[in-house]
């Protein structure tokens, strides 16, 4: 970060001219939008729209055809670690290794990136409400507790950005509720929240700003 | 960084552990491929200590191969190679560790193994000496050229055809000189050139192989 | 001349080889002139689609 | 200036330009390389003097030669684009890329029974395991898997990052593979076959050889522009200016 010339920067996440293919079809094209601390981004578009490509390539995951990505000022793409160390990514896929228990999934995520102590672990644990589960093996969790599991290496992570694709499948009203809370939580503490889901969200006290694709208008709720 | 390696190494070793087949079917399969040649050729000792060399040579070489599967296919399944490639550390460095956990699991219980096969192929004990030695240095290379095409193939549904294509002509270089290093010990030669040989290509491997193949993840998980 | 061609002993030989060269090399520059008819082909379809849909959508 | 140039590199490379430029190259190329190539075959057949050792058998060498220069050059190209594609992001050296493989593996076919066809009066026996032979053949492996490779991946654009990867990879590994495969070779076999390829080659047969050269060079070039533009129209088909070719 400290290479790029200039100085003062945009603080958050801005996206330029970005468009996306699949095979020859394209899906978006120049799309542009920022994204500031505080605020939480909902894309929204029909089966098929680009809302999981758009979310990869945000992630640096996928390239998109044109257009760039730019975090606090500096390229994405040029300072993928800085980016990285930012970010927490959940997918369709959790990441959660099924043959081994939640609290080994939490640590190996952390050895991948910040550091954390069993304490931590045990804390984020209880909070996401998987006390007493932290030495079952994950097959034996539900797919709503995987998810909570996944939740707590996102909550771990201690990053700024959070980027989450259809973070509420298989989660029951509590769950929801409770992933509701984190996000606001970390949006009130300055952090990002970029996410695709069929729910109405709604969170007080909190900027949510919406997404539609694939024409890439943005509106913010009455 | 050093720990992000360990780290890793440690998970993927443990993983291995409670799959205990993953360790087992190379071996197997490299033990029963070996006794194929016998049945199928002949049991005469001269033949069998002139073939021998290679044919213990090319069994190990489509162990190691067939083994490549269990190196990014159940990471990429569940979603912790995606994580891993948003790491802040360098991709190629927990490639590596990946790469030598692998080994360590499928290559050197081959290794510990060939004792026992030399005898059996009627190969005399400075030629099992310099089979091992041969093992050492080219199993390695083959578990990292090997995970340069299963990063190429990792995101395919029938990929297993694929790879022994894309890699099979590149194990080439490893089995002329192995092969012969142990025919050559069998007739009371020199062997330093092949394994200077074989020592080079590990080195040259070692430090290309872990950046080709996080160049072919990045592309294989878009 | 019939001896020019039959090249010693070895006609066979030589001519299968010239033959073969220029098979294969016949065949690969060949190819792309047909595929291009296709994709013209194809493509031209597919605008011709692309156009009547816009049409029908002014029209609605 | 790095940045100017850049600029003229990629406007140079531009689909759009490259289409309208290789349409007028083409036919220069194509007919070059007739005239090259026909000039050459006739030269080769029956005008270059016979070879006291191997009598007309040797007048293969004027499609088996070139033919294998073809394909580990044709490689090195596809290596190189790849490269390039990989770096600078040039869609345009993607396309050359994988336009070139098929030519490339087509050529290592040729190379390979033409050295097969050559082999059977002067070795007595259609297949030996020369190290020339040898390598060509693990040349033709690796074309195949790169093929294979393109044709197994559905998004166009990971195909073409795959194969550039691949492409690299394997002509890091062809020296290798070569010096590994001749160092085996001399070891079982002696130097007893490649005799052939090594004469101080007479003037008079070196004429028909260069002209062959430089006609599949020729010919390679138009093939390969022929095939690009193909791509080039299927990849660029929601621009504006593919619509007005087409029509």
């Amino acid at each position: 970060m400290t290479n790029d010339p200039q100085t003062k920067q945009p603080q958050g996440l801005s996206v330029n001219q970005l468009s996306c293919e699949r095979g020859y079809r394209e899906l978006f094209n120049d799309l542009n939008f920022s994204l500031s601390p505080g605020e939480i981004l909902h894309i929204k578009g029909e089966n098929g729209a680009g809302k999981t490509s758009l979310l990869r390539i945000i992630a640096g995951l996928a390239l998109p055809v044109t257009g760039e990505i730019r975090f606090n000022g500096y390229n994405c793409r040029k300072y993928r670690s800085e980016y990285n160390e930012q970010l927490a990514f959940m997918g369709h896929k959790l990441g959660i290794k099924l043959e081994l228990t939640p609290v080994e999934n939490i640590r190996s995520h952390c050895d991948l990136g910040k550091s954390c102590t069993r304490q931590q672990i045990m804390d984020t644990l209880k909070k996401v409400g998987l006390y007493g589960f932290e030495e079952m093996y994950c097959n034996q969790l539900s797919a709503g507790q995987k998810r909570r599991v996944a939740l707590a290496q996102i909550l771990l992570s201690q990053t700024q950005l959070w980027i989450l694709d259809e973070p509420f499948t298989s989660l029951d009203v509590i769950g929801v509720e409770l992933f509701l809370k984190i996000i606001r939580e970390h949006v009130c503490q300055g952090g990002m929240v970029l996410l695709t889901t069929h729910q109405e969200v709604t969170l007080k006290d909190c900027t949510l700003k919406y997404l539609q694709l694939p024409d890439g208008t943005l509106s913010e709720p009455e | 960084m050093y720990n992000a390696f360990f780290n890793l190494l440690k998970r993927d070793l443990r993983l291995a552990f409670r799959h205990k087949s993953e360790i087992l079917n190379p071996l197997f399969f490299f033990v029963i491929v070996v006794t194929l040649f016998p049945l199928g050729i002949s049991p005469e000792k001269q033949v069998l200590a002139e073939i021998g060399p290679g044919i213990i040579w090319v069994a190990a070489l489509l162990a190691s191969m067939l083994s490549l599967d269990s190196l990014f296919r159940s990471d990429f399944e569940d979603g912790t190679l995606e994580l891993m490639l948003l790491s802040e550390y360098p991709l190629p460095i927990l490639i590596l560790a990946k790469i030598v956990a692998h080994w360590l699991i499928t290559g050197f219980p081959i290794i510990i193994f060939s004792p026992l096969l030399g005898t059996v192929m009627f190969l005399s004990n400075e030629a099992i000496e310099t089979l091992m030695i041969t093992l050492l240095l080219g199993t390695p290379i083959l578990s990292l050229i090997g995970a340069i095409g299963m990063a190429l193939v990792v995101a395919l549904k029938r990929g297993g055809m694929l790879l022994s294509l894309l890699v099979l002509p590149l194990y080439i270089p490893v089995l002329i000189f192995s092969s012969n290093a142990v025919g050559s010990s069998m007739a009371g030669l020199s062997i330093s050139g092949q394994l200077y040989f074989l020592a080079a290509f590990l080195i040259f491997c070692l430090t290309l192989a872990p950046i080709a193949t996080s160049a072919a993840l990045r592309v294989s998980l878009e | 001349m019939m001896e020019m061609f039959q090249m010693g002993k070895y006609g066979a030989y030589v001519w299968s080889s010239y033959g073969l060269a220029l098979i294969v090399m016949g065949y690969v520059a060949f190819k792309p002139l047909l595929d291009k008819k296709a994709i013209f082909k194809e493509l031209s379809m597919k605008y011709r689609r692309e156009s009547q849909s816009n049409n029908k959508q002014e029209q609605a | 200036m790095m940045k100017a140039i850049m600029k003229f590199i990629y406007q140079f490379a531009s689909p759009k330009h490259f289409y309208r430029l290789s349409g007028k190259i083409i036919p220069w190329f194509a007919w070059l390389a007739a005239i090259l190539l026909i000039a050459g075959s006739i030269d080769g057949l029956f005008i270059a003097p016979v070879d006291y050792q191997q009598g007309d058998s040797y007048r293969i060498i004027f499609i088996h030669v070139p033919a294998a220069w073809m394909s580990m050059f044709i490689y090195m190209v596809m290596a190189i684009s790849g490269a390039i594609a990989l770096i600078w992001k040039i869609k345009l050296a993607d396309v050359i890329a994988s336009s070139s493989a098929p030519i490339g593996a087509a050529f290592t076919f040729l190379a390979l029974v033409t050295g097969s066809i050559w082999g059977k009066p002067m070795w007595g026996a259609w297949w030996v395991w020369d190290a020339r032979l040898t390598s060509e053949l693990i040349l033709l492996f690796l074309y195949l898997g790169y093929m294979a490779l393109e044709s197994a991946i559905e998004d166009p654009r990971a195909a073409a990052r795959a194969c550039a990867i691949l492409a690299i990879v394997g002509v890091i590994n062809i020296p290798i593979i070569h010096y590994s495969v001749e160092w085996w070779n001399t070891l079982h076999q002696g130097a007893t076959v490649t005799k052939l390829d090594k004469p101080s080659i007479h003037i008079s047969m070196l004429i028909p050889l260069l002209l062959m050269a430089l006609g599949f060079k020729l010919y390679y070039g138009a093939v390969v522009l022929m095939r690009a533009r193909n791509k080039v129209l299927v990849t660029e088909q929601n621009n504006r200016w593919v619509k007005e070719i087409i029509g």
